[in-house]
C-alpha cells in the first residue's frame, strides 16, 4: 500500500505533530506515505475566492506530483482535500472546465488520479477489521469526542461519508478501543477563517463547541484539520479571559490518539505539542 | 408475394441529366410511429417548412431498428441516415428505445471503426410534440449531408465491377 | 404480379397546391404491380371511398396505397372502406404526402418527385403485405385489486357495484391503509376515520368482494382479460371463521411491548393483535417473531382464553389461486426514511436531525396519531419523552423530498398542505404554543388548498420560515433547531419541545417485486409508470392493469380516489365485452430458425414471449424454441431487432416489407445501382435513354 | 507442461472409464511437430493422445456447437481459461447445459500461434489459473495481464482520419472471399442459419464482392459484439488474413466503456444486447 503523501504547508508547520503522528500510525500499519516532490501550497482559502480557474490549476498541478508513485494521493488537511478534490472532481466531469484548467496550469489531467483523504484511505483501503487487529494498545476508558467541522464531509460532491452525519472518525476510534460520545456540535464551524479579523465571534463558537464536547462528557476532541485543531486548543486561553470559562479540554489529532492505539510513543506522536495538552489525561489512564 | 426485390422504378423520366449537376441529398429516416413519427406529423399540421430530402420509412418503435436497415440505406445510396424515436421514458412500448440505444451505442462505435463518416448517420429522440426539433434536425442534417457531398467512399465500393 | 391500386388525394388543395396529383398518379401507374392509379380531391369523402371501393372490385385490387394525409388521421377510415370492398383491411397502406410532404415544402419539382417516392415506397411495402386477421381475447369478468388503503378499497367497491366479483389483497392484518391512521384531513378537517371506516366495512361485507387480508400477490401468469393470480395468505395463527374478534386474547397476552406499527411505534402492542379497533377484518394475527409461544415454546395464553376456540398455532402459509381479467394496482406509500435504519437503503437519511434517537423528533405520520382521538394520547398534542404538552412545535418540509444530495429530486406534494393542517391542529389544541415550520415554497393547488394554508398562516398564527434546517440537537429540556430564514437573511436558532419532519413519500420498500411480477415498468424511485402521462395516466402500458393512488406518484386522497374510480370504470369498459380484438400487429417466431438463445424473451418489455418445447410423437424433446403470446404482444418489433438470425418477424412491419421500401427508397431517375445481381439493365436511367 | 498433459489424461481416463462422460474433446499431437489438433476421444485407451504443450491455441468450445458432440448426453472437454470464457458465454446464452459439459480446466502460462508468437489474448489473459470448471489440472499460474495490450492494436486505428480507416478497411475487407471460416471456428456464432444465408429477403449480398464484404463483416462484428471473447480463433482462421480481432477488440472496448461489460465472465450476467440501464450513456442521442 503506497500513496503519494501531499502533507501541504500547515502539516511542515503549526500542524507538525498532525504529520509526525500520520507518519507514525502509517508505518505501525504498513502503510507507506511517499512524499511527493516540489509540492507547493495548496492556495487555501484565499486562491479560490479569487481565482477559481488559478485554484484549480494548482491543484491539478499538485495532483500531477503523484505520478511515478500512486495515482492514489492521500491528503491529512481537510483544506488541502477540499481544493484539491473538488478541482479533481470538477476536471473528470466537465470536460470544459479540464481544458481551462489543463491550459492555466499547463498540465494534462490525468483521469485516473484520486485525491483521498487519510481517513478514508484507513476506513476503505486498510479497513477497520485490519486496523483492529494493529491494536497494541487500546484506548480503553477513554471518551472522544470526534470534531469533524464544517470543511470536512461537505459537499457531498467530494463527501467520503455522509456529508451531515459522519461516522467514519467515530468509527476508526471506536475501532481503536476508545469510547465516543454523540454531541451536537460535531460538524459547527469553528470559525479559523475569522480567526484574525474577527477574533471575539471565533471565541464564542469555540466556546459553544467545547461547551457541547464537554456536556457529552468528552475528555477529548480528535479532529482532523490543522486549522480547527489550532482553533480549538489555542482559543481555550481567551475564552478563559473573555467568559471565564476553563474548559481545559485537549485536542488532538485522530492520528496521534491510532498512533497511541497502535504502539507509537507519545513522542512519536508529539502529543506534548497542545496548548492544552492531552499527555496528563493519557498518562492517567495508562495510555502513554 | 412472389415479386422480387429488384427495383421497381416508377418510370417518371423527370432526371435526364441526374447526378453530377443536379445532385441532392438522400436522407433515410427510420423513425418510430408513436413519437417522431407524429412530431413530423405535428410540423405539417404546423406548416413548418423543410428541404425535402428526406425519405421516411416509419416502424412501430425504435426497437424494431435493426442495424442491418442502415447498412442497406448506406448500401443503396442513402447520403445520410437518422434513427428517431421516443425519448427515455416516453417509449410507448416501454423499453423499446432503451433497448435501441444500446444497439446504437455498439453499432455507432463499429461504424466508426470502419471508418464510415459519423457525420452521415444521426439518433435522436424527437417527441409527438416536437415538431419544431423534427424540422430542426433535418434542416440541420440536410446542411451536414449537403456539406459533405455525395458519400463517394461507399458508393465507390458499391460500385466496383 | 400484385394488383395494387393507388389511390391520389388533393386533400382539397391542401396536396394539390404543392404537388401535381395527377402527375402522382400518372406516375404510379407506371409502378410495377400497380394496376390502377387515379387521384381526387377529397379521398376521405363519401364519393372518395366509393372510388376505391369500386376499383377494388373492377381491378380486381389485392392491395391499397392510399396516398394523402398521415396514417394517424385516416388509416383507420380507409382499412373500413377497403374492408367493406370485401379487401383484408391490413392490405392497406397510406403514403403520407400531406404532413411530411406537401405541407413541409415548397411547390417545386423535388416536392412532386417526393410525392412520387413516397407512393413508390409504399407500393413496394403492400406488395408484401399480408391479410391478417384481428386477435380475439376470451375476457375474464373478475378484476384483482391490489392494496387495501383508500385507493384499493374504492376500486374494488366501484368495480363490485358495477356487477362483477373483485378480489382484493392487503397485505396487512385489516384493509384501510394509511388512511385509517389519518387524525383530520385537509383542507375540510374532517375526521379521516368517520369517513373512511363505513367504506372498510362496506368492502369486508359486500357480496362481490373477496377479501384476502394478510396476503400478497406470489405469481401472475397469463395477459388482459386472463390473468391467473397466486395469492400467498400468509399464517394468521388465527382462525378468522372461528373467531368472533372478541379480543380476550389480547388482553391476556403477555407479550405487551411490541411498538405499534399502526400508531408508529407511540403505543405498543401485543402479539396477538388486532391493528386498531376500526380493523376489517376485525380479527386478530399473531406476530410470530414476537409471540413467546413461538419464540420460546410455551405460553398458549390466547389459546387458553380463547372462547371460540380460533386459535391455530399450525396454521402455514396458503396459497390460493385466481383467475381475473384486469388488476388495479393500489399499493400506496411509504415514508422516506429519516434515521439511520429505514427501509430505503439507498438513501441517506437525515442523521443530522436526529430522529430515531430523540423521540420528540417525529414524522408527519406520528404527528397524525398523536393527533388522533383514536391515538395513544387519545388525541391530546403531549410530546412522546415525557408526556408534556409541546409550548414549540417546528415543523420542517422537504425532508427528503427536492433534496439531490439526499437522492430524491422529486416534490412530495401533500406535506405543504398537510404540515398546514398540522399547524391547525396543533394550535387548536395547544392555544398558547407556537407553531415553526420551515420551508422551501408552498404549494397549494388544489380545490380550497391555498385558502386553507393562509388559515394556517393568518387565522392560526403559524409562523413560517423560508429556509432549511442545518442541525437539531438537545439542549436540556429543549431541542435547538439551527436554520436560516432566508427572507430576512438570518440565521436561526429555535428553542422546541418537538419537531416534526414532513418526510418524502415514497412508493412501499420492495414494491419492484411486485412490479417485476405484473411486468408494469417504474421509475427511478419505483413508482409505477402510466401508459402515458397525459392521455393514459390511469392504465400501465401492460395491457389490463391500471393504477390507483400513490403506487404511481405522490398523491393526496381525494385524487386517489378520483384514479381509483378512473382505474374501476378502465376495469368495466374491460368487462363490457366477452371477447376483445387486438391488432394483429404482433411477432412471430421461425421455429425452424430459432436457437434458443432466448433474448427476445429477454428484451421484450411485455413478458410476451415464452419458452416453447417442440417434441416429437413419443414426447421426446426436439428443441426449444421462442414463442409468441399474440394476446400479450404489443408489437414493438423490439425481439426482431434484436434476434441475430432474424428468426422473429414482425407483422405489418417484417423484414421483407421494410426491405423493400429501403430499396424503393432511391429518388426516381437518382437510382444509380439496380438490386445486385437482380434486373441489371433496368434502372431508370437506362430505361429512360 | 508434462503434468498437465498426464493429469489431462487420467482425468479423461476416468470419466470415459466410469461413464461420467461419452467423449472428451482435446487436443492431440498434429501431423506437424509444432502443431495440435482437435481430437475426440471416445474410450479410456485413447486418453493418451491428449496432450497439452504451448502449441494448444485453439479453442475447442466450438465443437459444443456441432455435432456430433452437441447431440451428446454428457461430454468431457480440455479448456483454457480463456476457452472457458466462451462456455460461459454459451451457458448464458442457453446453448450447452452445465449439467451436460464437464470441464478439465488447464492453468495456462501461455499459448503460441504458429509462427511462434505470443497472441494478444496471452499477453492480455487474465484467467492464466481457471475459476470455473469441474476438474483443474496443473500448478496454479499467476495472471499479470500487460497493461494496454488488450487494446493496442486499435491505437493505430484510432489515429487515423475516417477516410483513412475506411481506406484500410477496404483493402481488408476486399480481399475476404466469403469462405466464412471465421463463422464457423467462432464458438459464438451459434445460429443455425446465418443471417448471411437468408434471402427473404437478402440483408447481405452473399457473391464476395466489396459492397456485401463490407456488409458481412460489419453483421459479423456487431453480432459479436458484448459476445466475443477474444479467442483470436477466426483471426488464425481467416484465409486472407483480415485483421478481425480490431474489429472484435474494437467493439469490446465499446461494450467495457459503455456498459462496463466483458464477456465470458460470468454466466449469471446478461450479454449486453440483451439488457439495458436506464441510465446508458444518451450523450450521442440528440
Amino acid at each position: 500500500m503506497t500513496y503519494a503523501y501531499y502533507p501541504g504547508c500547515s502539516l511542515k508547520g503549526t500542524a507538525i505533530d498532525y504529520h509526525t503522528s500520520a507518519m507514525a500510525l502509517a508505518e505501525r500499519l504498513g502503510i507507506e506515505l511517499k512524499e511527493m516532490e516540489d509540492w507547493v501550497c495548496c492556495g487555501a482559502s484565499p486562491i479560490h475566492q479569487r481565482n477559481p480557474a488559478l485554484a484549480s490549476g494548482v491543484a491539478n498541478l499538485l495532483l500531477s506530483l503523484s505520478k511515478g508513485i500512486s495515482p492514489q494521493v492521500a491528503v491529512l488537511c481537510a483544506a488541502c482535500y477540499h481544493n484539491m478534490k473538488k478541482a479533481e472532481v470538477e476536471m473528470r466531469e466537465d470536460g470544459k472546465k479540464r481544458s481551462e484548467v489543463e491550459e492555466i496550469s499547463g498540465i494534462a489531467f490525468d483521469p485516473e488520479v484520486r485525491t483521498r483523504h487519510f481517513l478514508d484511505i484507513l476506513d476503505k483501503d486498510y479497513g477497520l477489521n485490519a486496523l483492529k487487529e494493529k491494536v497494541v494498545k487500546p484506548l480503553s476508558d477513554l471518551r472522544v469526542a470526534c470534531y469533524y467541522g464544517c470543511l470536512l464531509s461537505r459537499p457531498p460532491e467530494i463527501a467520503f461519508d455522509d456529508p451531515e452525519q459522519p461516522t467514519i472518525m467515530e468509527r476508526l476510534l471506536e475501532a481503536a478501543g476508545a469510547e465516543t460520545v454523540s454531541w451536537s456540535h460535531r460538524m459547527e464551524c469553528c470559525g479559523a477563517s475569522h480567526a484574525v479579523p474577527l477574533t471575539h465571534a471565533v471565541l464564542r463558537l469555540v466556546n459553544d463547541i467545547l461547551q457541547s464536547a464537554r456536556a457529552a462528557g468528552a475528555e477529548v476532541i480528535a479532529c482532523a484539520c490543522p486549522l480547527c485543531q489550532a482553533n480549538l486548543d489555542m482559543r481555550q486561553a481567551g475564552i478563559l479571559t473573555k467568559f471565564g470559562v476553563a474548559h481545559n479540554l485537549p485536542v488532538v489529532y485522530f492520528t496521534q490518539l491510532l498512533g497511541l492505539a497502535c504502539g507509537a510513543t507519545g513522542k512519536e506522536v508529539m502529543i506534548e505539542k497542545g496548548m492544552v495538552s492531552a499527555a496528563p489525561m493519557l498518562r492517567a489512564k495508562n495510555l502513554l | 408475394m412472389e415479386e422480387s426485390h429488384g427495383t421497381e422504378a416508377g418510370t417518371e423520366r423527370v432526371d435526364q441529366e441526374t447526378t453530377a449537376t443536379s445532385w441532392e441529398p438522400r436522407i433515410v429516416a427510420f423513425i418510430c410511429n408513436w413519437c417522431t413519427y407524429t412530431g413530423a406529423d405535428l410540423a405539417g399540421t404546423s406548416r413548418m417548412k423543410y428541404p425535402p430530402y428526406v425519405r421516411v420509412i416509419k416502424i412501430p418503435c425504435t426497437g424494431r431498428f435493426d442495424p442491418l436497415f442502415m447498412i442497406k440505406a448506406f448500401e443503396r445510396g442513402a447520403d445520410g441516415v437518422l434513427v428517431s424515436g421516443c425519448h427515455p421514458g416516453d417509449c410507448h412500448y416501454t423499453a423499446g428505445n432503451y433497448n435501441a440505444r444500446r444497439k446504437y451505442t455498439v453499432f455507432k462505435d463499429l461504424l466508426a471503426t470502419l471508418g464510415i463518416d459519423m457525420d452521415r448517420v444521426r439518433f435522436s429522440w424527437i417527441s409527438a410534440s416536437e415538431g419544431g426539433k423534427w424540422v430542426d434536425t433535418i434542416k440541420h442534417f440536410t446542411e451536414v449531408i449537403r456539406g459533405k457531398g455525395p458519400f463517394r467512399e461507399y458508393r465507390e465500393m458499391i460500385d466496383v465491377g | 404480379m400484385s394488383k395494387i391500386g393507388v389511390f391520389v388525394c388533393h386533400c382539397g388543395e391542401n396536396i394539390s397546391r404543392t404537388v401535381d396529383c395527377e402527375r402522382v398518379a400518372r406516375a404510379s401507374e407506371q409502378i410495377r404491380g400497380v394496376a390502377f392509379a387515379t387521384d381526387y380531391k377529397y379521398m376521405c369523402s363519401d364519393p372518395g371511398q366509393a372510388l376505391i371501393k369500386k376499383a377494388i372490385r373492377e381491378y380486381e385490387l389485392d392491395g391499397v396505397v392510399v396516398s394523402s394525409c398521415s396514417p394517424h388521421m385516416h388509416e383507420k377510415t380507409f382499412r373500413k372502406a377497403v374492408e367493406e370492398a370485401g379487401l383484408n383491411p391490413f392490405l392497406c397502406e397510406m403514403a403520407n404526402i400531406r404532413e411530411h410532404c406537401s405541407w413541409v415544402h415548397e411547390k417545386e419539382e423535388t416536392t412532386t418527385r417526393k410525392a412520387i417516392e413516397l407512393v413508390r415506397l409504399m407500393v413496394e411495402k403492400v406488395k408484401r403485405n399480408v391479410a391478417l386477421e384481428p386477435i380475439r381475447v376470451n375476457v375474464t369478468k373478475r378484476a384483482l385489486v391490489i392494496g387495501g388503503g383508500v385507493g384499493g378499497i374504492q376500486a374494488a367497491l366501484d368495480i363490485a357495484d358495477g356487477g362483477h366479483e373483485v378480489i382484493l389483497v392487503e397485505k396487512d392484518p385489516s384493509v384501510g391503509g394509511h388512511m385509517a391512521q389519518l387524525s383530520e384531513t385537509f383542507p375540510t378537517l374532517d375526521c379521516s376515520q368517520c369517513i373512511l371506516t363505513p367504506k372498510m366495512v362496506d368492502v369486508g361485507s359486500h357480496p362481490n368482494i373477496k377479501l384476502y387480508t394478510y396476503s400478497e400477490v406470489e405469481k401472475i401468469e397469463g395477459f388482459v382479460g386472463n390473468f391467473k393470480v397466486t395469492i400467498k395468505k400468509k399464517a394468521r395463527s388465527v382462525d378468522i371463521d372461528k373467531c368472533t374478534g372478541c379480543g380476550e386474547c389480547q388482553l391476556k397476552c403477555p407479550s405487551k411491548k411490541i411498538p405499534s406499527e399502526f400508531d408508529r411505534g407511540l403505543k405498543n402492542r401485543t402479539a396477538i393483535y388486532i391493528p386498531f379497533p376500526q380493523a376489517v377484518p376485525a380479527r386478530p394475527v399473531i406476530d410470530r417473531e414476537h409471540c413467546i409461544y413461538f419464540t420460546k415454546g410455551k405460553c398458549k395464553a390466547c389459546q387458553k382464553v380463547c372462547p371460540a376456540g380460533a386459535i391455530d398455532y399450525e396454521q402455514t402459509d396458503e396459497y390460493v389461486e385466481e383467475e381475473v381479467g384486469g388488476i388495479v394496482v393500489a399499493t400506496g406509500f411509504d415514508l422516506y426514511t429519516v434515521g439511520e435504519q429505514g427501509p430505503y437503503p439507498d438513501y441517506r437519511g437525515y442523521g443530522e436531525y436526529g430522529y430515531g434517537e430523540d423521540p420528540d423528533i417525529i414524522d408527519g405520520l406520528q404527528f397524525e396519531r398523536l393527533a388522533s382521538a383514536s391515538g395513544p394520547t387519545g388525541g391530546a398534542i403531549l410530546r412522546p419523552s415525557d408526556g408534556k404538552e409541546p409550548k414549540s412545535v417546528v415543523f420542517l418540509k422537504c425532508i427528503g423530498s427536492r433534496h439531490p444530495s439526499k437522492g430524491i429530486e422529486f416534490c412530495s406534494k401533500i406535506c405543504c398542505m398537510y404540515t398546514a393542517k398540522h399547524t391547525m391542529l396543533y394550535k387548536h389544541k395547544v392555544h398558547d404554543g407556537t407553531a415553526y415550520v420551515f420551508y422551501m415554497d408552498i404549494r397549494s393547488p388544489g380545490k380550497g388548498y391555498d385558502e386553507f394554508v393562509r388559515r394556517a398562516i393568518e387565522e392560526d398564527g403559524a409562523v413560517y420560515l423560508r429556509g432549511r434546517v442545518s442541525r437539531i440537537y438537545r439542549s436540556g429540556d429543549h431541542l435547538i433547531v439551527k436554520g436560516a430564514d432566508t427572507l430576512s437573511g438570518a440565521a436561526v436558532e429555535i428553542e422546541a419541545d418537538m419537531v416534526v419532519l414532513a418526510t418524502a413519500v415514497m412508493p412501499q420498500p420492495g414494491i419492484e417485486g411486485l412490479f417485476q411480477k405484473l411486468g408494469i415498468s417504474y421509475d427511478q424511485y419505483k413508482f409505477a409508470n402510466e401508459a402515458h402521462p397525459k392521455l393514459r395516466p390511469v392504465e400501465c402500458a401492460t395491457a389490463g392493469i391500471f393504477l390507483a393512488g400513490a403506487c404511481q406518484g405522490p398523491k393526496d386522497i381525494p385524487e386517489t380516489v378520483a384514479q381509483a374510480s378512473g382505474a374501476a370504470s378502465k376495469v368495466q369498459i374491460l368487462f363490457s365485452r366477452d371477447e376483445m380484438l387486438r391488432e394483429p400487429v404482433v411477432a412471430k417466431v421461425n421455429e425452424n430458425t430459432c436457437i434458443a438463445c432466448w433474448y427476445c424473451l429477454e428484451v421484450c418489455p411485455f413478458k410476451a414471449i415464452t419458452q416453447k418445447e417442440i417434441r416429437d410423437r413419443k414426447g421426446n424433446l426436439i428443441k426449444r424454441v421462442a414463442e409468441v403470446n399474440p394476446s400479450v404482444c404489443t408489437g414493438c418489433g423490439t425481439c426482431a431487432a434484436t434476434c441475430f438470425s432474424n428468426s422473429i418477424d414482425l407483422a405489418g412491419f417484417t423484414d421483407e416489407q421494410i426491405y423493400s421500401e429501403i430499396n424503393a427508397l432511391m429518388a426516381v431517375g437518382q437510382d444509380l445501382f439496380p438490386e445486385p445481381g437482380k434486373e441489371e439493365g433496368e434502372s431508370p436511367d437506362e430505361q429512360a435513354a | 507442461m508434462s503434468d498437465r498433459t498426464e493429469g489431462i489424461r487420467e482425468i479423461a481416463r476416468k470419466w470415459l472409464g466410469d461413464g461420467t462422460v461419452e467423449a472428451v474433446v482435446g487436443w492431440e499431437q498434429g501431423t506437424y511437430k509444432d502443431k495440435t489438433s482437435p481430437v475426440l476421444i471416445r474410450t479410456p485407451e485413447e486418453a493418451d493422445r491428449l496432450l497439452f504443450n504451448e502449441r494448444c491455441t485453439n479453442n475447442l468450445m466450438t465443437y459444443l456447437k456441432r455435432e456430433p458432440v452437441r447431440g451428446m448426453e454428457k461430454v468431457g472437454i480440455v479448456a483454457k481459461g480463456c476457452d472457458i470464457k466462451a462456455l460461459i458465454g454459451l451457458l448464458q446464452e442457453s446453448q450447452v447445459e452445465r449439467e451436460k459439459v464437464k470441464v478439465i480446466a488447464v492453468t495456462c502460462p501461455g499459448v503460441k500461434k504458429d509462427d511462434g508468437t505470443v497472441p494478444v489474448k496471452c499477453r492480455a489473459c487474465d484467467v492464466n489459473t481457471p475459476t470455473f470448471y469441474d476438474e483443474i489440472v496443473g500448478e496454479k499460474v499467476d495472471s499479470s495481464p500487460e497493461p494496454g495490450a488488450r487494446f493496442e492494436g486499435l491505437e493505430a486505428l484510432d489515429a487515423m482520419t475516417p477516410a483513412e480507416r475506411f481506406r484500410f478497411w477496404r483493402g481488408e475487407l476486399d480481399k475476404c472471399i466469403r469462405c466464412y471460416a471465421c463463422r464457423q471456428v467462432c464458438p459464438l456464432c451459434i445460429c443455425s442459419r446465418c443471417i448471411a444465408e437468408k434471402n427473404q429477403p437478402q440483408w447481405v449480398e452473399t457473391s464476395p464482392h466489396p459492397r456485401g464484404n463490407f456488409s458481412w463483416n460489419l453483421v459479423r462484428a456487431y453480432h459479436l459484439a458484448g459476445r466475443c471473447v477474444e479467442c483470436e480463433a477466426c483471426e488464425t482462421a481467416c484465409p486472407v488474413n483480415i485483421p478481425l480481432m480490431l474489429l472484435n477488440r474494437a467493439m469490446a472496448r465499446t461494450v467495457k466503456g459503455a456498459f462496463d461489460y466483458e464477456a465470458g465472465k460470468d454466466p449469471e450476467t446478461q450479454p449486453p444486447l440483451r439488457a439495458f440501464n436506464l441510465d446508458d450513456d444518451n450523450s450521442f442521442i440528440l
